[in-house]
């Protein structure tokens, strides 16, 4: 199977030589363009706020005219005096977001740091699995914001229960992922080492680190999820500033229209946060983007 | 390609008899192994002796399950015998009571092939003499370099194993193995998988190497054609429990080409191989389908 | 493996068809994107026989079976069973794919009647019981509630036999069906392949790209070109049949082996200097210093 | 030399049953489950800043025999469970067979995912206040975050499910002579399957998750509601009560689902 690929891949690459790459790109792109896909995509998209804005602001049905229609949400959003205090224009609602980046990126931080490392000891050394995998395996089904009351009890400031909230749940993530990514790594890889006359310490660097990377990052992707995922409920519970705490504030203070641009703007960052790791284990593993791409 | 040069043999030249002391001679004595997976025992190898001159190529066949690898893990020492005795150069390598640590002196080639995909060609190949503190990395390159040009890998050696062709990726490993001067050469079953052209250059370049280095080598394969056309004596092993069934001399000259397979006598040798494993093979394989039902 | 006894179950016998293949094209793509993978390729699978088709590695031979399957339709060019275009993909001609296909989620049993099942020509008792016929034939019958993943490589392949079998197919499609196989097993199964062919005369099409494997099944030997893949010429195998293993250390068989060799060789040469592949580059390589010595 | 031969009782292997047990790693598991309950125990009896504020292992014990003979704890139980197989099952209702026509018809993914793709990142608790407002009834509120958390897994684990499937099985199975709706339900489906029950165990998981953060933000009842409960009454052993529950609870569903997968899904199991 392998020289067949690597075969046409061959094929393939030697006539992207002869046409330029940009023009084979703008090729593509006239392709897709003439494929039903964006069509569709844009059909799609306009389709959902259509029924959004149908349903809440020109028919106003029942249940659905309390809620926030797209176009207040729009106009609250990049209104320069807005009704309910917050839009682009506001310094309260970047506040809020660099609050809650900040908060991930500590708890995140603290997850990879702690995490990783464990991981790949665990999945290095045997013994030391066997001590600590069962622990973990105990606490592991419950889920991080049943440890809300807990933490907030444990933590003399709500800053450091929130934190530790957000921790916890991309801790489990990270270090089960690195444990999995040793884990998989092929036995020939270590025997090879040892053949070549690599000490312990070699193998941990040059085999165990750069073979559970993949897997390292798929943690990390996950782990990121579940950080806003938890950081969302720490912030509604226990929170002062923050954008899970501007959607329950708001709801309380009954400013509809500012929950929808909270929710909007925790999805794009969230987002973006997956992305950036995306393409920083793309940097870090070339040697799986080279070849695939090839 | 076939100008010999110091680089790939450090220790000999092309003919045999001139270099000082020819290395790599094993022994192998009475070796058994039973593996208990799940409570079970099971006999891989049943009181396999063999002697393998130093600088022979031997190569080992016989159906598959019939403890060909076990006996190359425990030369190698990924694993240890239950009874017997395996010396390398007259110096007990590992007996019942003591398991072989893995070294450079006896370097194995993957059946999957074993290139750390997370390294360049070149990273790679000197990635040995580095953990080992034996070059600076200046000098290990240089050699790398020096080692991949001989092999017609030039130009690759900043590519990533996943970027070139399944044939050079093997010729990469066994350039890595060669810049570690090993005394014997471990195979398991490296060409398993390919097609039948790059079998060809594979084999071709392997000969090569053989020619100039004289290291020992034990070679395991399924294919028939390959045994004869590599080795300097094929061991034939019997279906599990394996022990050594029948050894052949193959006296075909070397340096070989391909027109020895249009020789009388390859084909007499071919007919004997055949004969004798495929009756082990038949066996080996009905054994099988009794173990599953 | 009493292959020996006659297969077509109690259904009679079964008919081969005869296949033309005329002038067919396919390519990939628009634009600069665009891939001629088969080009004006003309053959004939004769009724009764087994015709093997090989070519380097990636050179389009999956295309080729694709379109025979009537999976894909060519861009131009005619596909006729016995006098008939095709339309679509039919019953009367039957793929065994590389690897294997067996649905994972079915028994051996349900997997081999699945075919006369959803067709709903005949009860499923009667089905059921023609289904275990061929199955107590190749040695399966203690396997027919076992799920795919429980039966050996050389088993998944005989029970895909079956299962294309029981449809009483005019024309066998094997695309490389025993890849993947080790060696050992792979020869078994050539040779329980052959037994079967050599019982029924179905018209069979061998798709491979080991050479030794081609002579020793066909009886018409296509030789592909590399991309754009065409039928670059016939052999006609006239070694006896019932084919043995024996046969391998023969004259004759080294005869077809060469000048099949020398075919692709050619083939090689000419992808190279349009510009394609490291592997054929290597296979350059390698077999022209053989000829220049 | 003498081979030693597995015994079977009732299909399981005893010899592979008494190695498992008697290893190193069960010896080694314990003494590490029975380290942390010492050391935890020790931290509150000390008082260590911050892990010393979990409520010892002897208090919750002692805390638990009274919380088990109560019938308060064992309703949160059941509502708690009518939660979260409400949403769930709802998110299986609509997510199979819109992931199924999502992963069949090219032009029905190309419209729909994009949105799909929108609402994702959206953490599901920072739909509670919309879901207040909108439904009629907290618990249809709850219900319906429920939902939410599960839905987007499900969808996107039979759509991957759908679009992988080996092209060889529609293939062979056309040429048997299958079509249409039979292929459907012979080939696509089985096959589609083992990912459809990855997607419910994940959601499963998330789906506890969401409902005890729902309770604990709007609800009166629950077991989320009886670790808040607990905290604000200060009864604080029962915090780590309610947290046992949750993660025992979570854990006895993943594992029906794990049983049913495996029921459904022979196939996989190898031998």
């Amino acid at each position: 199977m392998q020289t067949e690929q690597t075969l046409s891949g061959k094929a393939v690459a030697t006539q992207d030589v002869s046409v330029s790459s940009i023009s084979l790109f703008f090729f593509r792109l006239k392709l897709w363009m003439k494929s039903p896909t964006p069509y569709l995509t844009l059909l799609g998209l306009s389709l959902f706020i259509l029924t959004w804005w149908l349903t809440t602001e020109v028919w106003q049905l029942p249940r659905f005219e309390k809620l926030p229609g797209p176009v207040s949400v729009v106009k609250e959003w990049v209104s320069e005096d807005p009704a309910y205090g917050i839009s682009i224009y506001t310094p309260e609602y970047y506040e809020h977001i660099w609050k809650s980046i900040l908060r991930v990126l500590q708890a995140f931080g603290l997850a990879t740091i702690l995490g990783v490392p464990l991981g790949l000891f665990m999945g290095w050394k045997k013994t030391f699995k066997d001590y600590t995998f069962p622990v973990m395996e105990i606490l592991r089904p419950i889920p991080m914001l049943a440890w809300v009351p807990l933490a907030i009890l444990m933590f003399p400031e709500r800053e450091m229960a929130i934190i530790y909230l957000t921790f916890l749940g991309s801790f489990f993530a990270t270090t089960l992922n690195t444990l999995l990514g040793v884990e998989s790594i092929d036995e020939a890889y270590f025997r090879a080492a040892r053949c070549l006359g690599a000490k312990s310490r070699h193998i941990f660097f040059k085999v165990v680190v750069p073979g559970a990377l993949p897997f390292i990052f798929t943690g990390l992707q996950i782990s990121m999820g579940f950080s806003w995922f938890s950081l969302v409920a720490g912030e509604m519970l226990a929170g002062e500033f923050g954008l899970g705490y501007l959607i329950w504030n708001s709801f309380i203070l009954v400013q509809y229209p500012v929950i929808v641009i909270a929710m909007v703007t925790l999805g794009v960052i969230g987002w973006s946060s997956s992305a950036l790791i995306r393409f920083v284990g793309t940097l870090l593993m070339k040697w799986q983007s080279r070849g695939s791409s090839l | 390609m076939t100008t010999s040069t110091s680089t790939i043999c450090p220790t000999g030249t092309s003919e045999m008899h001139l270099s000082p002391q020819p290395v790599g001679k094993l022994s192998i004595r009475n070796a058994t192994k039973i593996y208990d997976p799940d409570g079970v025992n099971v006999l891989a190898l049943d009181n396999c002796s063999m002697e393998v001159e130093a600088g022979e190529f031997c190569v080992i066949v016989g159906p598959s399950g019939c403890g060909k690898t076990t006996l190359l893990n425990a030369i190698a020492g990924f694993h240890d015998i239950t009874s017997g005795d395996i010396f390398l150069d007259d110096e007990l390598l590992c007996s019942g009571t003591k398991q072989a640590e893995p070294g450079a002196d006896r370097i194995v080639v993957f059946q999957h092939g074993a290139l750390f995909p997370w390294y360049t060609v070149l990273e790679n190949v000197t990635f040995g003499p580095l953990v080992q503190g034996k070059m600076s990395a200046s000098a290990a390159k240089k050699e790398a370099e020096e080692i991949l040009a001989q092999m017609g890998l030039k130009g690759i050696s900043h590519s990533y194993p996943s970027e070139i062709s399944s044939g050079m990726r093997r010729r990469v490993e066994i350039a890595r193995a060669m810049m570690n001067n090993p005394k014997v050469l471990l195979m398991d079953e490296p060409y398993r998988a390919m097609d039948a052209l790059t079998k060809t250059i594979m084999h071709k370049n392997l000969l090569d190497v053989y020619d100039q280095s004289r290291k020992t080598i034990f070679f395991i394969t399924h294919d028939l054609e390959e045994a004869i056309f590599l080795g300097t004596r094929v061991y034939v092993m019997t279906t599990r429990p394996g022990t050594i069934k029948k050894v052949i001399d193959v006296d075909l000259p070397r340096p070989r080409d391909y027109k020895i397979l249009s020789s009388d006598r390859y084909l007499e040798l071919k007919q004997e191989v055949i004969e004798s494993v495929h009756e082990e093979a038949k066996k080996a394989f009905e054994a099988g389908e009794r173990e599953m039902a | 493996m009493s292959a020996h006894e006659h297969i077509s179950g109690n259904g009679g016998p079964l008919q081969g068809g005869e296949m033309q293949i005329t002038a067919v094209s396919k390519s990939f793509g628009i634009g600069p994107l665009r891939q001629q993978v088969i080009e004006n390729c003309s053959f004939t699978l004769e009724r009764g026989k087994l015709t093997v088709l090989i070519g380097p590695s990636g050179c389009g031979k999956t295309t080729l079976i694709n379109l025979l399957a009537g999976y894909e339709a060519p861009d131009s060019g005619t596909i006729t069973v016995d006098g008939a275009p095709i339309k679509g993909p039919g019953k009367d001609r039957l793929v065994v794919f590389q690897e294997t296909a067996l649905f994972p989620w079915m028994t051996t049993l349900e997997n081999v009647t699945y075919g006369p099942i959803v067709r709903g020509e005949k009860s499923k008792k009667e089905v059921e019981e023609e289904a275990m016929h061929l199955l107590r034939k190749v040695g399966l019958e203690d396997f027919r509630d076992k799920f795919p993943i429980q039966l050996s490589g050389g088993m998944q392949r005989r029970c895909e036999l079956v299962r294309a079998l029981i449809n009483r197919p005019k024309i066998m499609m094997m695309d490389e069906p025993f890849r993947g196989l080790d060696a050992m097993t792979r020869e078994l199964m050539q040779e329980y392949y052959v037994r079967l062919f050599e019982e029924n005369h179905l018209t069979n099409l061998f798709i491979t790209s080991e050479l030794e494997e081609a002579i020793f099944l066909a009886d018409r030997l296509v030789i592909l070109t590399n991309r754009p893949a065409s039928a670059r010429t016939v052999i006609e195998i006239e070694l006896p049949r019932p084919r043995e293993f024996k046969l391998l250390a023969t004259r004759e068989y080294l005869h077809y082996k060469q000048q099949a060799l020398e075919i692709l060789h050619e083939e090689a040469l000419k992808a190279f200097s349009s510009g394609c592949g490291a592997t054929v580059a290597d296979f350059l390589e390698a077999y022209s210093e053989v000829e220049s010595k | 030399m003498t081979q030693k031969k597995p015994v079977y009782f009732m299909g399981i292997n005893l010899r592979k049953l008494r190695k498992s047990i008697f290893s190193k790693t069960t010896y080694r598991g314990i003494v590490a489950v029975i380290a942390t309950v010492i050391l935890w125990e020790l931290c509150a009896r000390f008082e260590v800043p911050i892990i010393g504020m979990i409520p010892a292992p002897s208090s919750v014990f002692s805390s638990l025999v009274e919380q088990l003979q109560d019938p308060a704890y064992w309703e949160c139980w059941v509502v708690s469970y009518d939660r979260v197989l409400s949403g769930f099952i709802i998110a299986q209702i609509i997510g199979i067979p819109l992931g199924l026509i999502m992963g069949l018809s090219r032009h029905l993914r190309d419209l729909s995912f994009p949105t799909l793709e929108i609402l994702r990142p959206i953490p599901p608790l920072a739909w509670v206040p919309t879901a207040v407002i909108f439904w009629p009834t907290p618990e249809m509120s709850m219900i319906f975050v429920t939902f939410l958390g599960a839905f987007f897994t499900m969808v996107l684990n039979i759509l991957g499910g759908v679009k992988n499937i080996d092209v060889r099985y529609i293939r062979s199975a056309q040429s048997l002579g299958s079509s249409g709706f039979d292929i459907f339900r012979r080939i696509v489906l089985p096959a589609t399957l083992p990912s459809l029950f990855t997607g419910m165990t994940v959601g499963m998981g998330i789906t506890w998750a969401v409902v005890v953060a729902a309770e604990m933000i709007a609800s009166r009842s629950g077991l989320g509601f009886l670790t808040w409960k607990s905290y604000v009454a200060g009864d604080y052993p029962v915090i780590v009560i309610g947290m046992i529950s949750i993660g025992i609870a979570g854990y006895l569903s993943s594992a029906v689902i794990r049983l049913l997968g495996d029921r459904l899904t022979p196939w996989r199991k190898i031998i």
